[in-house]
C-alpha cells in the first residue's frame, strides 16, 4: 500500500494515524478534566462549608463581563468549528479567516479577564495582605477569591496555550499546509479549544451565578 | 535476651475485643498464606520439568472453581468487615458518663487539662475503670494521640475538636505516642499515661488545685475587664509597673522610703494609688474606689499574689 | 476512503486489509462491566447504611461524639487559665479588645451612671479639673 | 545453507543498539527500545540513591537514641527515600523500561503511537529528577512523602516548593507514558491480535495506563495548591483562616492509592508471562486475570479513604471505605489463585525469572493480606502510622513489585541485549534478596503491633532488638540487590549469545532476533493462535541455553 508522506513510518495507513491522534487528544482532555476536577472539588467543599459568605463574595463579581465572556467563548467555538470544517473541505481561504477570528475572540476573552482582574485589585479583593472585605469573616471570603483566581487563572493559562496553537496553525494555513488530506492539526486544536470553552461553561455559573437573586 | 515482647499489654476494654478479632484474622491469613505456599511448593516439585507424572488436562479452564474462589473470599472479607465494624462502633461512640479531659497538641509536647483546671505536660493521669473522653485539638500542625496498650489512636487537628475515648482496665504506666508526623521532634513528642485507682486519682486531682486558683482566675478576669492590664501589661512601654513578683517584695517609693508590698499595700494601691507612688512613675493610676467590691479587691489581690516569678499564674506549685 | 465497516463484524480469521487489527471488545462486555461496577458501589453504600442501625441496637446508644470545629459554647470548661486551642488568634483578639476598651466611650455600670472615657480624653479632663479624690495638685 | 546463516549471524547484524552509536543518537532517539534502555539506566541510578537513604535509615535505627544522624536529617532521609523510590523508581520501573521496550514488540507494531511524545516523557522524568537532585543539594525536604498540610504549608523548613514542582513535572512523564500505551494498545495491534489474544502483560499495562492518565493529574493539582499555599499562605489548607487540612489528604490519597496500583499491576503482568513460560502451560483463567486487572484499576479509585480512618472522618465514611477496600482485594486474590492453578500439571523450570516469581507469590500474598488487616477499621486504629504499615507496603512494593521487576528484567534481558547472564549468580541473588527481605521487614510487623510509630528515629528500649534484626536483614538484601548490578552489565561483554528465543517462550517479541532491529518486524506478523499456547506435556529441550 502506498505510504504517503503524511503517514508516519510506524503507522500502516492514514486512518490508523488519524484515529490514534484523536484518541490521544481525547485522553489528554480526560487528564485536563481530572486536573480541573481537583479544583472543582476544593470549590465544592468550601462553598458548602461557607455558603453564605460565598454568596456575598460571588455578588461582587461583574455579572455582565462574565456573560460577555461566555458569549465570546461560544462564538469562538463556532469559528473554531468552521475552521475545522474549512480545513477538512479544503476551503484554503476560509480557514485562515476562521483561525484569525478565533484568535481575536480568544484575545478579547483574555482582555475582559484582565479588566475583571484589575477591578479586583482596585477593590482590594486580591487574596493576600491587601485583601479587604467589608462583610462577615473576611478569611472565608478570601477563600472564595483564592479559588476564583486559581480557577480562572488556570483557565486563562489554557486559553493562552490555545491562542499560541492557533497562531502556529495560522502560519501553516497561510503556507497552504492544510487540506482534505491533512487536517488533523486543526481538528486536534478544535477539540482542545472546545474543551477550554466547556470548562468556562462550568466555571461561569459556579463562580458568577451563585446568587443573583 | 530479655523476653522478646510480641504484643502490647491489654489495658483497655476495647483491647480485649480487638485482640480476639486480630487473633482470628491472623489465623485466617496464615491459613490462606499456607494454602498458597503449600500448593506452589507441591506443584513445582511434583510437576518439575521432566518428572514423569500424568499431565493430561481435562479442560484448560474450570469456571466452577473460579466462581468458588471469588465468592468465598468475598463472603469471608465481608464477615471480617462486619465484626471489625462492631469493634469500630464501640471505639467511635463515647459513653454518656465519660469524664472529659482536654488535650492540646503543640509542636512536640502534649498539654492536658482536667475539668478542675489542673494541667500537665506530656502526662495524663486517669482513673481506672472509668470511661475517659479526650477532647483534643492542636495549636499548629496535625498530631495523633496513640496509646498502644489501649489500642486507640486519633488524629489531632488544628481548628478542630477531635474526640477519643477509652476505659482503662489496668492500673500502671503506659506509653503515649504521637503517631502523625509533625516535624523535627516528632519522635520526642511522647509521654506516659498513669492509670490510678479512683481515690488515689481524686487525691492527685485535688492536691494540685489550691483554693485560690479559682479566686486568682476570677481575679485575672477582673484584672482584664477593669483595664488594669492596659497599664500593667508585661513588657516595656506599659504605663504602670509590672506586678509579677510584686507581692512580698521591697517597693521603692518616690521620696526615697521603701515599703514591703503586702496585702495592705496592694489594697491601698488599688483604692488610693496616690498614697504610695512607686518611684519613677507618674501617678497616673485612677482610684477604683466605688467601682470594686471587697470581693473584687480580694480576687484582684489573690491574682496579683499568684503572679509569682514563673510568670505562669496558677501552675501547680 | 474506507467503507464504514462495522468494527466487529469482520469474520474471525481473515487477514484484515489494513495491516492492523481493528476489532474491539464487543460493547456488551463493557456495558456488563460498567453495570457490575455500579452494583458494587451501590452495594457498598447500602451495606454501610444497613449495618449502622443493626449495630445501633446491639449496643446502647451513647452519644456519637462528632469531631467538629473548636466551639466552646455550651461546653463545661475548666476554669481559666485554660488550654488555648489557638494562642496567636486569641492574643490578637485580646489585644484588639484591650485597645478598644482604652480608646472608646462605654458604660462601666449603667445603673450607677459610671461611664468609660478614652484614656487621652480622661487625661485632658484630669489636667483641667484635677481629680476630686486627690488632694489638689500643690 | 546453515553455515551461511551462522556466519551471517556471527557478524553483528544491525540492531537497535548498534545501528547508531553517537551519544546524540541516544539522547534524541524516538525508538521505544532505546528509550526503554535510557529509563533502565535512569531508574537504576535513582534506585541506588533511594537504597542508600534506606541503608542510612536502617543504620540509624540500630539504636534507640540518635547516633548516626539528628532527627531533622533523619526526617529528610525517609522523605527523600520515599519520594525517590516511589516517583523516580517504582512508578516508572516496569512500564517505562519493560513496557516501553516490549509493548510494540508484543503487539506486532513498529513503535509506540507517539514516539516523540515518548522521548518527551523521558525528558520530563529527568527534569523532575533534576528538581529532586537540587532539593537534595539544598538540604532536602522533611515533610514525609505524603506532604501533609498544615506542616508542609507553613511549618516545614525544607524545600517543599521545589520538591512539589519536581513531583508535578515527573507526574506528566507518567501521564504521557500512560496515554501513549492506551492509544498504542487500541490502535496498533497486529492483524488477528484481538483483545482476548493479547498477552496479559499488555492487559496489565492497559489497566495501569488508565490509572496513570486519570489519577496523576489530581496529584498535579494538589501539588500546585501546596505550592500556592506555601508561597502566599492564602488559607486553602490553613485552618486558622478557614482552610481545611484534611482536604489535602483527600486530594493526595485520591491519587496515591491508585498510584500504588500503578506500581503493582505491571508486576502482575510480568508474573503472568513468566509463570506460563516456565511452567510450559496455558494461563489458568485468562479472562478472569484480564478483568481483574481492570477491576483493580477501577475499584482502586474508590478506596482512598482507608488512609484516613483515624483522621476526623465520619463513621459512615470510614465504613464505606472499609467495605470498598475489602472488595478491591478480591481481584488480587483471584489472580494469586489463578497463578497457583497455572502451575498445576505444568513442566516447571527453576530458571532465575521463575525464582523471582516464586518470591513474588509468597511476599505479595503476605503484603496483600496485611493490607486486608489495614483495611479493617478495628485493626487500622491500632496499626495506622506504625511500622506495621511500613512492613505492609514494603512487602507489596519491594517484596511484590521489585521482585516482579527483577523477574521481568531477567526474563527479557536476553531479548533486550542479545546476551545471557550468569544463571547461577542470578539464582543466588534471588535467594539472597528473598531471605534478606524477610529478615528486614517481617520484624517490622511485630514492631508495628507493639506500637512503634512510623517516622521515629528515637524509639523506646523494648523495640531495639527487632530493629537490629531488621537492619541486619537490610544488609543481606542490599548485597542481594547489588549482585544483578554486577552480573548483568558483565553479561554484555562475556555473556553467551542469547539467540531469538532462549526460553522457548510464546509471544511476538520472541519471534524477532535479539536484540531486535530498529523497526522490530520486517513484515507485520499475523496472529492466529491463543496466547500462551504452550504444551505442558513436552519437555522444553534447550531451555535457557541460548545459542
Ligand atoms: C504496591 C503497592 C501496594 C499494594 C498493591 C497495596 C495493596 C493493598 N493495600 Fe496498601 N499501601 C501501600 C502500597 C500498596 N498497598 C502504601 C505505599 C501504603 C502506605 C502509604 C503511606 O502511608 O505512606 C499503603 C497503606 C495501606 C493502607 C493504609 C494504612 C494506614 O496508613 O493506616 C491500607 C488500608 O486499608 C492498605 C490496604 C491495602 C489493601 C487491602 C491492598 C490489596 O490490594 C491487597 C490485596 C491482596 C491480597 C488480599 C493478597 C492475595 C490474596 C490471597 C492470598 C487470597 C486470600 C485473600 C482473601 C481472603 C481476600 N494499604
Ligand atoms: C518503591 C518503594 C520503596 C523501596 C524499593 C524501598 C526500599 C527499602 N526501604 Fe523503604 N520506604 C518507602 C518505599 C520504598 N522503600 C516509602 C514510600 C516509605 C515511607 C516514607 C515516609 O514515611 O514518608 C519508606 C520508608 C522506609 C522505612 C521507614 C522509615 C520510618 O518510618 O522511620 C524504612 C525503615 O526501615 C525503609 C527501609 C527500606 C529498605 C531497607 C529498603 C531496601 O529494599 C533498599 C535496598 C537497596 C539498597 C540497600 C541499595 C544498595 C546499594 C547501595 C546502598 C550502594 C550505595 C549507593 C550508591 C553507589 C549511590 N523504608
Ligand atoms: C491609667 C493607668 C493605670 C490603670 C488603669 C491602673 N494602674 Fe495601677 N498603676 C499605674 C501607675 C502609673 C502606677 C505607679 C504609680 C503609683 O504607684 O501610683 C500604678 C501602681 C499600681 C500598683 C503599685 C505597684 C508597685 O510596684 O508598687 C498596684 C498594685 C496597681 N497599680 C494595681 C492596679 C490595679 C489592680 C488596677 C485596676 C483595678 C490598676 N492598677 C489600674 C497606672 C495604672
Ligand atoms: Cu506530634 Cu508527631
Ligand atoms: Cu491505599
Amino acid at each position: 500500500m502506498s505510504h504517503s508522506s503524511q503517514v508516519a513510518h510506524h503507522f500502516e495507513d492514514i486512518e490508523q494515524q488519524n484515529e490514534s491522534l484523536v484518541l490521544g487528544m481525547w485522553l489528554f482532555l480526560a487528564t485536563e478534566v481530572m486536573f480541573f476536577g481537583g479544583l472543582f472539588t476544593a470549590y465544592v467543599v468550601y462553598r458548602t462549608t461557607y455558603s453564605e459568605v460565598f454568596h456575598e463574595a460571588s455578588r461582587t463579581l461583574d455579572f455582565t463581563l462574565g456573560t460577555v465572556n461566555t458569549l465570546i467563548l461560544l462564538v469562538s467555538s463556532l469559528t473554531m468549528a468552521m475552521g475545522v470544517y474549512a480545513a477538512k473541505t479544503g476551503r484554503r481561504n476560509l480557514l485562515p479567516l476562521m483561525l484569525v477570528a478565533t484568535i481575536i475572540l480568544g484575545l478579547a476573552f483574555l482582555g475582559v479577564k484582565a479588566v475583571e482582574y484589575s477591578q479586583k485589585f482596585e477593590h482590594h479583593l486580591v487574596p493576600g495582605a491587601g485583601f479587604v472585605w467589608p462583610g462577615g469573616n473576611p478569611p472565608h471570603a478570601q477563600l472564595f477569591f483564592v479559588l476564583y483566581f486559581i480557577m480562572t487563572g488556570m483557565h486563562a493559562f489554557h486559553m493562552v496555550i490555545g491562542i499560541v496553537m492557533m497562531a502556529m496553525l495560522l502560519v501553516m494555513a497561510m503556507l497552504g499546509k492544510f487540506g482534505p488530506e491533512r487536517y488533523m492539526g486543526v481538528e486536534m486544536a478544535g477539540l482542545y479549544w472546545h474543551f477550554v470553552d466547556i470548562v468556562w461553561v462550568f466555571l461561569f455559573p459556579l463562580l458568577y451565578l451563585i446568587d443573583r437573586s | 535476651m530479655q523476653n522478646l515482647p510480641i504484643y502490647p499489654e491489654q489495658a483497655s476494654t476495647i483491647a480485649r475485643d480487638f485482640d480476639l478479632f486480630l487473633f482470628v484474622l491472623l489465623g485466617l491469613s496464615v491459613f490462606f498464606l499456607g494454602l498458597i505456599v503449600l500448593l506452589v511448593v507441591f506443584f513445582s516439585i511434583r510437576y518439575r520439568a521432566g518428572s514423569r507424572v500424568n499431565r493430561e488436562l481435562k479442560s484448560p479452564d474450570n469456571y466452577k472453581l473460579e466462581i468458588f474462589w471469588t465468592v468465598v473470599p468475598t463472603l469471608l472479607v465481608l464477615l471480617l468487615f462486619g465484626w471489625s465494624t462492631k469493634i469500630y462502633f464501640n471505639y467511635f461512640r463515647v459513653p454518656e458518663n465519660a469524664q472529659e479531659i482536654f488535650v492540646t497538641g503543640k509542636q512536640w509536647m502534649w498539654k492536658t487539662q482536667h475539668l478542675n483546671g489542673r494541667r500537665e505536660i506530656n502526662e495524663l493521669h486517669v482513673p481506672v475503670n472509668t470511661p475517659i473522653k479526650l477532647t483534643m485539638t492542636s495549636e499548629d500542625v496535625i498530631h495523633s494521640l496513640f496509646v498502644p496498650e489501649f489500642r486507640v489512636k486519633k488524629d489531632v487537628l488544628p481548628g478542630t475538636y477531635s474526640t477519643l475515648w477509652f476505659e482503662a482496665t489496668k492500673t500502671g504506666v503506659f506509653n503515649l505516642f504521637c503517631a502523625e508526623y509533625c516535624g523535627t521532634e516528632h519522635a520526642l513528642m511522647k509521654g506516659n499515661v498513669y492509670v490510678m485507682e479512683l481515690p488515689e486519682y481524686q487525691r492527685w486531682l485535688e492536691e494540685g488545685n489550691t483554693g485560690d486558683i479559682a479566686m486568682a482566675s476570677s481575679g485575672e478576669h477582673l484584672f482584664n475587664r477593669m483595664g488594669c492590664v492596659v497599664c500593667h501589661r508585661e513588657g516595656s512601654g506599659a504605663r504602670g509597673p509590672a506586678l509579677t513578683g510584686l507581692f512580698g517584695s521591697e517597693v521603692q517609693l518616690t521620696g526615697g522610703e521603701t515599703t514591703v508590698a503586702d496585702e495592705a499595700y496592694l489594697r491601698e494601691s488599688i483604692m488610693n494609688p496616690k498614697a504610695h507612688v512607686v518611684a519613677g512613675y507618674t501617678p497616673l493610676m485612677p482610684t477604683f474606689e466605688g467601682q470594686l467590691s471587697q470581693d473584687d479587691i480580694a480576687q484582684l489581690i489573690s491574682y496579683i499574689k499568684s503572679l509569682d516569678d514563673a510568670g505562669d499564674p496558677g501552675s501547680a506549685s | 476512503m474506507h467503507d464504514s465497516r462495522d468494527k466487529n463484524d469482520v469474520p474471525e480469521n481473515t487477514d484484515p486489509k489494513g495491516g492492523y487489527e481493528i476489532r474491539d471488545v464487543h460493547m456488551s462486555v463493557i456495558v456488563i462491566g460498567g453495570v457490575a461496577l455500579a452494583l458494587v458501589c451501590v452495594f457498598a453504600f447500602v451495606l454501610a447504611a444497613a449495618i449502622i442501625p443493626v449495630l445501633q441496637n446491639v449496643s446502647p446508644d451513647p452519644t456519637v461524639a462528632k469531631d467538629g470545629p473548636v466551639i466552646n459554647y455550651g461546653r463545661l470548661l475548666p476554669p481559666e487559665p485554660r488550654l488555648q486551642p489557638d494562642p496567636p488568634t486569641t492574643l490578637r483578639g485580646f489585644e484588639e479588645a484591650e485597645q478598644t476598651f482604652l480608646d472608646t466611650y462605654g458604660w462601666i455600670n449603667q445603673s450607677e451612671g459610671v461611664v468609660r472615657l478614652p484614656i487621652d480624653r480622661a487625661m485632658d479632663i484630669v489636667a483641667e479639673r484635677g481629680v476630686p479624690v486627690w488632694p489638689s495638685a500643690e | 545453507m546453515s553455515t551461511q546463516i551462522a556466519e551471517a549471524d556471527a557478524l553483528p547484524r544491525p540492531n537497535y543498539l548498534n545501528v547508531k552509536r553517537s551519544i546524540l543518537s541516544w539522547l534524541l532517539t524516538t525508538d521505544h527500545k532505546r528509550i526503554g534502555i535510557l529509563y533502565l539506566i535512569s531508574i537504576t541510578v535513582f534506585f541506588l540513591a533511594g537504597g542508600l537513604f534506606a541503608a542510612l535509615i536502617r543504620i540509624e535505627l540500630l539504636t534507640p537514641q540518635a547516633d548516626l544522624v539528628e532527627s531533622d536529617i533523619y526526617n529528610r532521609l525517609f522523605t527523600l527515600h520515599g519520594i525517590i523510590m516511589i516517583f523516580f523508581f517504582l512508578v516508572p520501573s516496569i512500564p517505562a523500561v519493560l513496557g516501553n521496550f516490549l509493548l510494540p514488540l508484543m503487539l506486532g507494531a513498529k513503535d509506540l503511537a507517539f514516539p516523540r511524545l515518548n522521548l518527551l516523557s523521558w525528558y520530563l522524568y529527568w527534569i523532575g529528577g533534576v528538581f529532586a537532585v537540587v532539593v537534595l543539594l539544598q538540604g532536602g525536604v522533611d515533610t514525609g512523602w505524603t506532604f501533609y498540610t498544615p506542616f508542609s504549608s507553613f511549618a516545614s523548613n525544607g524545600n517543599v516548593v521545589l520538591a512539589a514542582a519536581g513531583g508535578f513535572v515527573a507526574g506528566f512523564s507518567s501521564i504521557l507514558t500512560g496515554l501513549n500505551f492506551i492509544v498504542t494498545i487500541h490502535k496498533m495491534r497486529a492483524p488477528g491480535l484481538t483483545w482476548f489474544r493479547l498477552p496479559l502483560f499488555v492487559w496489565a499495562h492497559y489497566a495501569t495506563s488508565l490509572i496513570q492518565v486519570l489519577a496523576t493529574p489530581v496529584l498535579g493539582i494538589s501539588l500546585v495548591l501546596i505550592m500556592v499555599e506555601r508561597v502566599w499562605r492564602v488559607g486553602i489548607f490553613d485552618p486558622t483562616i478557614g482552610g481545611d487540612p484534611v482536604l489535602f489528604q483527600h486530594l493526595f490519597w485520591f491519587y496515591s492509592h491508585p498510584a500504588v496500583y500503578i506500581m503493582i499491576l505491571p508486576g502482575m503482568g510480568v508474573v503472568s508471562e513468566v509463570i506460563t513460560c516456565f511452567s510450559r502451560k496455558r494461563i489458568f483463567g485468562y479472562h478472569m486475570i484480564a478483568f481483574s486487572s481492570l477491576a483493580i484499576a477501577i475499584l482502586g479509585f474508590l478506596v482512598w479513604g482507608h488512609h484516613m480512618f483515624v483522621s476526623t472522618q465520619a463513621m459512615y465514611t470510614g465504613i464505606v471505605f472499609s467495605i470498598l477496600t475489602m472488595l478491591v482485594a478480591i481481584p488480587s486474590a483471584i489472580k494469586v489463585f489463578n497463578w497457583t492453578a497455572t502451575l498445576y500439571k505444568g513442566q516447571i523450570y527453576f530458571e532465575a525469572p521463575m525464582l523471582f516469581v516464586f518470591g513474588f507469590l509468597g511476599l505479595f500474598t503476605i503484603g496483600g493480606l496485611t493490607g486486608l488487616f489495614l483495611g479493617l477499621l478495628a485493626a487500622d486504629i491500632h496499626f495506622h502510622d506504625t511500622h506495621f504499615v511500613v512492613a505492609h507496603f514494603h512487602y507489596v512494593m519491594v517484596g511484590g513489585m521489585v521482585m516482579a521487576y527483577l523477574a521481568g528484567l531477567h526474563f527479557w534481558w536476553p531479548k533486550m541485549t542479545g546476551r545471557m547472564y550468569n544463571r547461577q549468580l542470578a539464582a543466588l541473588a534471588a535467594i539472597l534478596i528473598f531471605v534478606g527481605f524477610n529478615m528486614t521487614f517481617f520484624p517490622q510487623f511485630i514492631l508495628g503491633a507493639l506500637g512503634m510509630p512510623r517516622r521515629y528515629h528515637v524509639y523506646n528500649e523494648e523495640f531495639q532488638l527487632l530493629n537490629v534484626m531488621s537492619t541486619a536483614g537490610a544488609g543481606v538484601m542490599g548485597i542481594g540487590y547489588l549482585l544483578p548490578l554486577i552480573y548483568m552489565p558483565l553479561s554484555l561483554f562475556v555473556g553467551k549469545r542469547a539467540g531469538a528465543n532462549p526460553w522457548l517462550a510464546k509471544g511476538l517479541e520472541w519471534t524477532v532476533p535479539s536484540p531486535p532491529t530498529t523497526y522490530n518486524f520486517d513484515h507485520t506478523p499475523v496472529v492466529t493462535e491463543e496466547p500462551y499456547a504452550y504444551d505442558n506435556r513436552l519437555h522444553a529441550a534447550g531451555m535457557g541455553q541460548g545459542e
